[in-house]
């Protein structure tokens, strides 16, 4: 499926938004689902980029991306009009009851990608939003937002604060935790409302070569009845119940 | 009439365009992304005697032009590989599209794993072919790709316990590769299937740590095209069996240097993870190149390069 | 202050990004395009026993991320390279940035062009270097690179007749390159230089035919540089000797990830062929990431990653 | 160095024509020298691909490619603006001394790339050219010639028929012959020039890796005094002499 760029904006010194008219991709997508972009039309770099759903509005779909590597370079290079090579919507995305009425997203540097097309279908369906921030010294991040007034938004300084801070959250009475960022800030977070009792789900990366569930590259250690097991971040997830990530164990 | 039907021994397919095991999950997964019936047929992720979790993440690195992958083999073992797989796989191929990979420790592990899968479902699928990359539990990864005796023992076993064709996928890693695959021909198997996958290493350069969590994978994709060809190329003047070719096949012009080099038919591996419907690209570019070359059939340039 | 002086035996080098033999040419021919004072040092393209052709064409096949090369050791022999060639490279390399690379089909044939060399231009180059992949008149191609008692009596009769650092450059091919490199270990060379190029093939779709005159070259350039990186890894825990990694390196990224497998120093080979200031931009990169990691040397970094 | 793409026009149905902005590089180049372009910042296709300058003008100079594989399919999607790396002028070109008056260009297919900027300054200098072509169905090549008016345009229907067009166009008077074009072609140039007894140089290609003279890659056969030895298309040539090339003879 190709996906025509139509916006491109510098959101921090090395994160942007990119907004793409793709009608059938826009429509059929929920949140927490991801796409996988091919970088350019040749081997190098050989695999696509699974990036978040940031946001969708019509016909339109945006990522916000982090510059790290080779692709995620090669993609500031490109200009609106240019027609990129998208697989997509995939994944399970995010899900909750209709009886849930607050929720906590728990965001950790541009792992708040996931979260806001989240946060937009929640308000739509009349919700209440906080978003929990970490570390705040990303906060320029929170500029992609386009609806910031309506969450109440709270940050945390760093990991070691996380843990007071999405106590004194949840103290406010959260039916539900969203959560997606590093390993480390989401065992944090699953750790917290699962104290709190507080039912919790984690959008987990893994590095993925297929995205559709063909390579078993995407592992994920899942706790089990039978023990440890392997689910695929790309088809399985990238969203799983915080109860049953193993962060640590082995076999 | 051109026909680019594609024998195998005694197994006969569509098209000379195989999905590799391992990179073409239970073909099911990818009905939404490309016409299935294109593919000449597809060999199913390996099933292995018994269950298997698979290998520590991360699991993939890229690497240029192709990655390193350290499976370890993941899947659920035969008896749900029978009862839950399996239906679905038939519900998606035809008979003539599905070939069973198993891998066991031992030669009893396969002969069993073979005579399970013919009980089973021999009626409804088109071949068996032996993962010979699984680790043996007395004598290491790779033995039956490595002992050319075990190689004969193994298939001759295999092949007077079932009467589906039988093609053997072996890695042409060792320095023996030849004297491994000669003893393979006298066993008699249908096709000798070749991985061509060396082994390689990437540091994360963050991390300062291997970037797999095996720390060693088996490297596939474009970037080892040539060597692959160098060894179909050897093969084709040591064996009489047919050769399929897995190795870096990304386009048509690659499954065609593959034939030309000697082999009869081509297994499109990690190509399918950046591209789902790339079998179906490579089935057409050859019709067209037989069109444009007014070929009747693609078997005149099977080794064509050597002569 | 950071240092990025790199010692390799008794040698010692401004910086340890060095041009590989072949891709360098004899390092004047690049003045125009690079800075060449940014060379930790320049291997010069091997001189033979003979003056050699060189391979029929063509010798160029382009495959992935890489090239297939079949040259031949192609050059005008030791009279023509000491007489009108080495003036020339004097004029445009330092001392400390000249090293001269030798091949022989007999360990006397070695010895007798490391005593030329060292008796003509001793005072005026860095180090020797013995490449161990010419063809052995008995034993043909890559015998002193596979057999462990003959890479050990090439080095030994080579160390005790020149005082010059020596370093064996051998290709990791072979099943037994470890035990190889241990021999090489014992005779006491100073750097262990690999070249970690596997065979490959090409076919031409066109004419139907190897692409390349010889039909079977070397794989070089980034295809192949995961599995040079294991190979490095792996001899890092073998053997105490510094290693030089050759095999894909094109960007400062992959210079230092050779270094965290166990590299003292790199050589760069065909990245130069493409982008001929390509070491200048390796030796920038390295530089600055020392500075960004506050780090006072990369001697720290060397097989890092096994720790 | 960079040269910026300011034109791009087809000129038959697998033949365009590029022009380049690229100062330096224009005023140095003569007439058989190459430029090594580099098709994208990826390691795929990996090599620069060596074409032969087509002409020059000003600050600018330009190619004719015709497109036959990966690389020269890329270019075609190049869009003027877009800045191309480039290594040039390289090697050695034609040479003709100042009291030859009447030339005979023969060019090959696309070969006549090389034979353009040849003529054109055989003609600034107030030279006499004919142009003989081959093979004639290929002939809405020269729709890509500036100046087609300033020269004698004669064409053979193909091989076979070119022994006896060159005789014709020599029996007029020739100083000297150059030629480009396909190796089968430039073998027979040679040979009818050499019964002549008409100098004759001739524009070589080899596969090439650096084009440079520091791989040793782009081998051609050279006949000398001591036998035969090989020398670089890149540095020594591409322009060789008739009488030194060998064309078939191993050592
Ligand atoms: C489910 C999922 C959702 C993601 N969503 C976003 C998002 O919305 N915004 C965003 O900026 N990033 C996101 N990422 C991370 C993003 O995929 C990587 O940053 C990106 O692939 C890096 O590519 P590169 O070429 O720039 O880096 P390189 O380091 O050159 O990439 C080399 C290889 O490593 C893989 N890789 C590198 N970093 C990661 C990583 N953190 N996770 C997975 N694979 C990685 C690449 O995909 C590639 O295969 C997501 C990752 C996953 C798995
Ligand atoms: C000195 C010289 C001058 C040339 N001038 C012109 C010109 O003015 N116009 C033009 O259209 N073509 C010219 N060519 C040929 C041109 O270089 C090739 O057509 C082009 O490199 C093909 O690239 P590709 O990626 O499209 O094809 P591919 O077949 O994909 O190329 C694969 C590899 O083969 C090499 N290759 C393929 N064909 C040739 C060839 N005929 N000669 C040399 N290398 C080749 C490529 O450079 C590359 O390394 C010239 C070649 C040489 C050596
Ligand atoms: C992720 C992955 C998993 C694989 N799993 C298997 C497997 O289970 N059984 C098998 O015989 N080969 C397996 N292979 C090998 C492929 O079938 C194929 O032979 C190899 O990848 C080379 O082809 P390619 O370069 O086209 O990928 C696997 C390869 C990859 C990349
Ligand atoms: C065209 C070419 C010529 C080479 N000639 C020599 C040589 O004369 N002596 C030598 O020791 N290595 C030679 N090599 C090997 C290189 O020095 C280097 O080890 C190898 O190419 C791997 O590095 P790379 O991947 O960076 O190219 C040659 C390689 C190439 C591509
Ligand atoms: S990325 Fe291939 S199975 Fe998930
Ligand atoms: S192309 Fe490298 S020497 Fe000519």
């Amino acid at each position: 499926m190709l996906a025509k760029l139509i916006e491109f904006r510098s959101v921090t010194e090395r994160d942007a938004l990119y907004v793409f008219d793709c009608p059938e991709l826009a429509r059929a997508a929920s949140p927490g689902q991801i796409v996988e972009l091919k970088i350019n039309d040749c081997l190098d770099p050989f695999l696509r980029r699974p990036l978040s759903i940031f946001d969708v509005e019509g016909d339109t779909f945006s990522l916000l991306v982090r510059t790290v590597g080779r692709g995620t370079e090669y993609m500031t290079r490109w200009k609106p009009g240019v027609e990129v090579d998208v697989l997509g919507p995939l994944g399970k995305g995010f899900s909750w009851s209709e009886k849930e009425e607050t929720f906590a997203l728990v965001g950790g540097g541009v792992g708040m990608a996931s979260l806001n097309f989240l946060a937009r279908r929640l308000l739509e369906q009349g919700k209440q939003v906080h978003l929990l921030f970490s570390p705040k010294r990303d906060s320029q991040l929170l500029n992609a937002l386009p609806q910031p007034e309506r969450m109440d938004i709270s940050f945390a300084e760093n990991r070691t604060a996380l843990p007071a801070a999405l106590n004194a959250l949840l103290a406010k009475g959260i039916d539900r935790v969203f959560c997606c960022g590093p390993d480390g800030l989401m065992e944090i977070v699953a750790k917290t409302s699962m104290a709190n009792n507080i039912p919790c789900q984690l959008s987990m990366e893994r590095h993925m070569a297929c995205g559709i569930g063909i390579c078993l590259g995407c592992a994920i250690a899942i706790r089990t009845e039978q023990g440890l097991t392997y689910k695929k971040a790309c088809k399985d997830g990238p969203v799983f119940e915080a109860e049953e990530v193993s962060f640590h164990e082995e076999h | 009439m051109k026909n680019i039907k594609t024998k195998l021994g005694q197994a006969e397919f569509r098209n000379p365009v195989l999905g590799a095991s391992g990179c073409t999950g239970y073909a099911y997964e990818l009905e939404s992304y490309t016409d299935l019936s294109r593919y000449g047929a597809v060999t199913l992720k390996t099933v292995t005697y018994t269950p298997r979790h698979g290998n520590h993440p991360e699991r993939i690195a890229e690497v240029p032009a192709g990655i390193i992958s350290s499976i370890g083999l993941q899947n659920p073992g035969p008896d749900v590989f029978f009862d839950d797989t399996m239906p679905k796989v038939i519900d998606a191929l035809d008979r003539d599209q599905i070939i069973v990979s198993v891998a066991g420790d031992t030669i009893e592990e396969y002969v069993e794993l073979c005579c399970r899968t013919s009980q089973r479902y021999g009626e409804k699928i088109a071949a068996l072919e032996i993962n010979a990359a699984c680790p043996n539990v007395r004598f290491g990864v790779g033995y039956f790709s490595r002992d050319p005796q075990a190689a004969f023992d193994l298939i001759e076993t295999v092949k007077s316990a079932v009467s589906l064709p039988v093609f053997f996928k072996f890695n042409t890693n060792f320095e023996n590769y030849l004297e491994v695959a000669s003893a393979i021909d006298e066993a008699g198997v249908d096709a000798l299937y070749t991985s061509n996958t060396p082994l390689g290493l990437k540091i994360n350069i963050r991390t300062r740590r291997p970037a797999i969590g095996n720390v060693v994978g088996p490297i596939c994709g474009p970037a080892i095209r040539p060597i692959g060809m160098l060894r179909v190329w050897n093969l084709y003047q040591k064996v009489k069996m047919p050769i399929i070719a897995s190795g870096g096949v990304y386009t048509w012009e690659d499954a065609l240097e593959y034939m030309l080099a000697g082999a009869a038919a081509v297994g499109v591996g990690s190509a399918q993870f950046v591209q789902p419907d790339v079998v179906k690209h490579i089935v057409d570019g050859l019709e067209r190149y037989m069109e444009r070359e007014s070929l009747d059939s693609l078997t005149s340039l099977v080794g064509a390069a050597h002569r």
